[in-house]
């Protein structure tokens, strides 16, 4: 054994991205390998830097929501939810109830749609390809319920400040239950293509293991915070909106490595799932939007808001100085803190660990470049 | 010998095929080249330092451990040929002739010698 | 090369080589029309919607689109999402490495002409067509799965109309 | 802990060094002095009662009359939010690094410098972070920057 | 409908016309070398295809459907686009390696087809060392690769080439092994004897209890590894080494990768037709009909391997071919030399 390994081996120095398969978008690393190991990753970000906080700044605050849309686009939803929220929080106003629960609706919906994005990419990066066509054709039933709803597929505008853009249309409601009462069969068909399969678990277990310490040090968040075993959700811990009127578990798990990751977000799907139906029963009806003057100004002040979304914490830093446009626009993704974790899990794994981690992670460039 | 004659045959046939077909596209399809297309892939960056380097020693060791077993193969097959005729004799010989090899083995896997890095 | 090229030429003079020439032209660039092979080239937003498009619902497969991971091996740079200066060359590094024939699509606003980028954004590039020719524009922020679809089918169009003495 | 008793623990435990800003609307805003900021994080992260292990987010600011860098704190057991404030020197601005304390500060101030050019002492590796390589037109999240290209939104 | 007595009469219409016994010996193999070849072609054509319809299918999607009836062109398509397309040679590659790593991966799939008994006296020479000739000449693929990848001077490639030339000399051992089992059991090397020797259904190896099944498990694992295919394709595996050892290749070349892993494909299915499963023999139905439907359904259970399982990681696949491959198929061996012994199941 030592004599093997005392033998020298070069290191060599091997890019992996901008345009790589499975780098999730324009990220690249740059890894010191020895073999087929990697002994050091530094992360190169920045090719989809598209200075959207400066756009901000010369924007007036609905003209800022299309444009937080482009922040995340897997879960646009949030991004206009967490932006709203923050302007709702400065100017203290007040949501109307139907609103209330529509944005609920929407968000958790979302965060299954981004979910079934991350199942797809995941089986694909570990090299099974039907896993992802099977995780997209359930999410064209969620985006044709958004829809229907906003007109957009992927980037909605739908969560305005004070409430929503416009109402549901009447078909919505029983197509989302339709699609709900599929939903549950259909998880269980990816948990039998992935869980217990014997080359997807020896992939992933034990691989990328990140120790709760260090989860919260490095500011990791979300399912990938949940996996290491630290139970903090901030529609729990911090409540926002009105997720603290429903009934639903924040899953987690132990070990912290890729399998509990995967594992995370597969029972996140199945709660979501049960959220919206909460949701849409209890669906009053009134208003959806309240009254914002046309020209509006809030109160000069600052504040952080943050929500959880279906990659960890994502926060929106507003000052405003009276005026119709902000001073200053900081958007915070969940991604940003799990792509700086990844080089202190990857040392001495191997390439393909790294692209499996990397899908665990579910890191998201635009998030982290903005 | 004359039954070889068809593995000279088609290894030439094949080469011949293939270096056909290589001609034909050659008439047909465009050649441009310049620096940046000749350039090396990686990942849409400039490559850094060469590939031609001392690669990862363990390899070798699965090359010699794969020799070693290829070889003792070689007299697995006349075994195999003539099994019928040998009877337990054979069989028994065989029997520990493969033990020996499982030994060694065991030898090389506690080494360590069968963990890819 | 070369030899193709000064074919058309040659088989004019031939009586009836027009029917040779026609017909080699109709299996090449029919052939080359559906066998375009996209390279796996996404940035932003577009991306989303170009895997949605090769996914079950809207299936690229059924054009003969596959994709490949290596500019080597693929026809068509389909460029997904906001370009960015720090990208630029990169892509124009990919663009370069592709075999010819070569065709780039601009999908999306960003990649037309900065898209909601263009205003206010010191890191964007307005228009890929500063970096790389392109064949088919696509707008939309982003373009529905069908108006991809739409636009694959007019390169289609565009590279069926190619005859040998167009090659490059 | 509520708000008031948040205000009321800290700027009873670092007297003179914080004081409280009016502009939080929801969570209470600090300011900390530009010299304290190090010792400041590592006194708030390692208290039981504060226990602030978890960093939000870091924030430059242009306002154009000075410059701010906003940390948001939180802490993942005890439940409790807030931010602080420090006001860099507008010419040659510098901070100190908090890396010791949080390293997942790392790439947040990685890209204070670069956008800000709010220079981080202490700081690993200060190297290009979101922008190209070869780019030399100064710090383009500065209030009066500006540069050849740069397309300002037109005014209806 | 046998196909066997159409070459015999134009055998002995070429030996009518007085030619040399030499020159009708060599005409006659180079006519089947190239009608061979041709066949190949097609036949990896229609596989492409196949796959591709396959893989659709299990996806929930149509494949190809544009160019013909369900896309029957399209493969065809992609070959003519193929031959147009340039080809690129990087400046800092080894030219001659890089050049000759193609064709030599596609004349290793090639020249195995010297044995291939592809029906009732469709072979074109059944040497007597037969299976142990076709062992020989599947490992030249390996060196074709670990070329490719050498020759390219790219990262990726040499890191697709060196684990492609680890992971098929794990495999090659189990699997020889393997047929080392069968070969006992029949007592010759010679393909044709191998086929005649399971002349009744239930003399298949396959059935040959206990030991068939385990072999035709091994064999079918290993001959996937081999070539190169999911849960095994780590040589060019796209998520990890963008296209592995052929990263560099465009055009013709690349197609000749393309086409020998879908001939490699056939051969592995046609061999463990022919080993396990009583390769031409059948009733009713002509013998080639049965050797390539039998060999049709082989490959079908390769490429649903394919689109429903993930990866293996590189140590993991050396592990399980060294580790638990190995040692089951030396016992597998000592069970069968057991078996032929004592006679069970020796009829």
């Amino acid at each position: 054994m030592s004599e093997i390994d005392k033998l020298q081996t070069e290191e060599f120095v091997l890019n992996m991205g901008p345009h790589h398969p499975s780098t999730h978008g324009v990220c690249r690393f740059v890894l010191k390998m020895e073999g087929e190991v990697i002994k050091d990753v530094e992360p190169v970000v920045g090719y989809l830097h598209r200075a959207l906080e400066k756009i901000c700044e010369n924007r007036t605050y609905a003209q800022i929501i299309p444009v937080t849309d482009r922040f995340e686009y897997c879960t646009s939803m949030s991004c206009n939810m967490a932006f709203a929220l923050a302007v709702e929080k400065l100017a203290a106003m007040e949501i109307p109830e139907r609103a209330q629960y529509l944005r609920i609706i929407m968000l958790e919906l979302n965060r299954i749609a981004s979910h079934l994005i991350w199942f797809g990419t995941t089986a694909l990066d570990l090299g099974a390809i039907t896993p992802f066509l099977y995780g997209f054709r359930e999410r064209e039933f969620i985006l044709d319920l958004f829809e229907m709803t906003c007109g957009q597929r992927l980037t909605y505008n739908y969560i305005r400040v004070g409430g929503v853009a416009r109402d549901i249309p009447t078909q919505f409601v029983p197509k989302c239950r339709e699609f709900l009462n599929i939903f549950d069969a259909c998880v269980d068909d990816y948990e039998r293509l992935l869980t217990e399969n014997v080359i997807f678990v020896v992939r992933n277990k034990n691989v990328g293991v990140l120790p709760p310490e260090k989860a919260i040090a490095w500011g990791v968040s979300g399912p990938a915070l949940r996996a290491s075993g630290v139970k903090h959700d901030l529609r729990r811990d911090d409540p926002y909106c009105i997720y603290d009127r429903f009934d639903f578990e924040i899953p987690t798990c132990q070990n912290g490595d890729c399998y509990d990751r995967y594992i995370i977000r597969i029972k996140e799907m199945r709660e979501s799932a049960k959220i919206v139906r909460q949701a849409l029963d209890k669906l009053p009806e009134g208003e959806t939007r309240a009254k914002v003057k046309m020209v509006f100004k809030p109160p000069a002040g600052e504040v952080y808001s943050r929500i959880e979304n279906s990659r960890g914490e994502m926060g929106m830093y507003v000052i405003s100085d009276g005026s119709t446009k902000p001073v200053r626009v900081k958007m915070r993704g969940g991604s940003y803190n799990q792509l700086q974790v990844i080089p202190e899990i990857t040392r001495g794994h191997k390439i393909a660990d790294l692209v499996a981690i990397m899908a665990s992670m579910d890191v998201i460039m635009p998030e982290v470049d903005r | 010998m004359a039954e070889y004659a068809a593995v000279l045959v088609f290894l030439l046939v094949g080469i011949g095929m293939v270096l056909f077909t290589f001609f034909l596209a050659r008439l047909v399809r465009p050649a441009n080249p310049y620096k940046e297309k000749n350039q090396n892939y990686e990942c849409a960056e400039k490559p850094v330092g060469d590939s031609w380097i001392q690669f990862n020693n363990r390899f070798y060791i699965f090359a010699l451990v794969f020799v070693v077993f290829d070889v003792e193969i070689v007299f697995l097959f006349p075994w195999a040929v003539a099994f019928g005729q040998l009877g337990l004799f054979a069989l028994v010989e065989m029997v520990i002739f493969i033990c020996i090899l499982l030994v060694g083995l065991a030898y090389a896997w506690k080494k360590g010698v069968l963990k890819w890095v | 090369m070369g030899i193709i090229k000064k074919l058309p030429v040659f088989l004019e003079k031939v009586p009836g080589g027009g029917i040779v020439t026609t017909s080699l032209d109709y299996i090449f660039s029919q052939s080359q029309a559906s066998s375009l092979w996209y390279l796996l080239f996404g940035t932003a937003c577009c991306a989303i919607e170009l895997m949605a498009t090769g996914a079950s619902r809207y299936d690229f497969d059924r054009l003969g689109m596959i994709f490949r991971a290596s500019p080597r091996q693929s026809d068509l740079i389909i460029a997904a999402g906001t370009i960015t200066k720090k990208m630029a060359p990169r892509l124009r590094l990919l663009y370069d490495q592709m075999a010819e024939p070569r065709y780039v699509i601009a999908m999306g606003g960003c990649t037309v002409k900065g898209g909601p980028f263009y205003y206010d954004s010191y890191a964007v590039e307005k228009g890929i067509d500063h970096i790389v020719p392109v064949d088919v524009y696509i707008p939309g922020c982003p373009p529905r799965p069908e108006s991809l679809l739409e636009g694959c089918l007019t390169l289609q169009k565009k590279v069926k109309r190619l005859k040998m003495q167009d090659w490059s | 802990m509520d708000r008031e008793q948040l205000i009321k623990y800290i700027q009873d435990k670092f007297p003179g060094k914080v004081t409280l800003l009016d502009c939080g609307r929801v969570e209470p805003f600090f300011k900390v002095e530009l010299g304290f900021l190090k010792e400041f994080c590592q006194a708030i992260r390692d208290d039981t009662t504060l226990g602030m292990d978890y960093l939000c987010n870091i924030a430059g600011v242009d306002s154009g009359e000075h410059y701010e860098v906003v940390y948001s704190v939180a802490s993942v057991k005890n439940k409790i939010r807030f931010d602080f404030k420090i006001f860099p020197e507008r010419e040659n601005p510098a901070i100190d690094s908090v890396i010791d304390v949080w390293p997942g500060a790392n790439w947040y101030e990685r890209e204070v410098w670069e956008l800000y050019g709010i220079n981080i002492t202490g700081h690993p590796s200060l190297k290009r972070f979101l922008l190209p390589d070869d780019w030399n037109q100064g710090h383009p999240m500065r209030k009066n920057w500006d540069a050849p290209d740069f397309v300002r939104m037109p005014e209806n | 409908m046998e196909l066997a007595g159409i070459f015999k009469y134009f055998y002995e219409l070429l030996v009518s016309t007085g030619l040399p016994q030499v020159w009708v010996d060599i005409i006659a193999m180079v006519a089947a070398a190239v009608i061979i070849f041709g066949f190949l072609a097609v036949c990896a054509l229609f596989l492409v295809w196949w796959e591709r319809k396959v893989s659709a299918h299990i996806q929930q999607r149509f494949g190809p459907m544009r160019t013909g009836w369900h896309g029957w062109r399209q493969t065809i398509a992609d070959a003519i686009k193929l031959i147009q397309k340039e080809d690129i040679t990087p400046m800092t590659a080894d030219r001659a390696v890089f050049y000759w790593a193609p064709i030599m991966c596609f004349v290793a799939a090639f020249a195995v087809y010297v044995v291939m008994p592809f029906g009732d006296g469709l072979i074109v020479s059944d040497l007597n060392v037969g299976i142990l000739y076709v062992v020989a000449i599947t490992s030249f693929t390996i060196i074709s690769l670990l070329m490719a990848g050498w020759g390219s001077n790219n990262k990726y490639a040499l890191l697709g080439g060196m684990r492609s030339a680890a992971q098929v000399v794990s495999y090659e051992i189990p699997m020889v092994v393997t047929i080392c089992s069968v070969v006992l059991f029949v007592g010759s090397l010679s393909m044709v004897d191998i086929v005649q020797s399971q002349a009744q259904i239930y003399q298949w190896y396959i059935f040959r209890l206990p030991f068939g099944p385990i072999a035709f498990i091994i064999y079918i694992i290993t001959g996937t590894a081999e070539t190169n295919r999911t849960p095994f394709d780590l040589p060019e595996a796209e998520q990890e080494l963008v296209a592995g050892f052929n990263v560099e290749y465009s055009g013709m070349k690349f197609a000749m990768f393309f086409l020998a892993e879908f001939v490699n494909m056939f051969t592995v299915s046609a061999i463990g037709t022919t080993l396990f499963l009583g390769g031409w023999q059948g009733p009713f139905l002509p013998s080639w009909m049965w050797f390539l439907g039998k060999t049709l359904v082989l490959v079908f259970i390769l490429m649903w391997f394919r689109w429903t399982y993930p990866r293996l990681r590189v140590d993991q696949l050396m592990e399980f071919s060294w580790k638990f491959l190995l040692p089951l198929s030396f016992a597998n061996l000592i069970l069968a030399g057991l078996m032929k012994y004592s006679g069970w199941f020796n009829w």
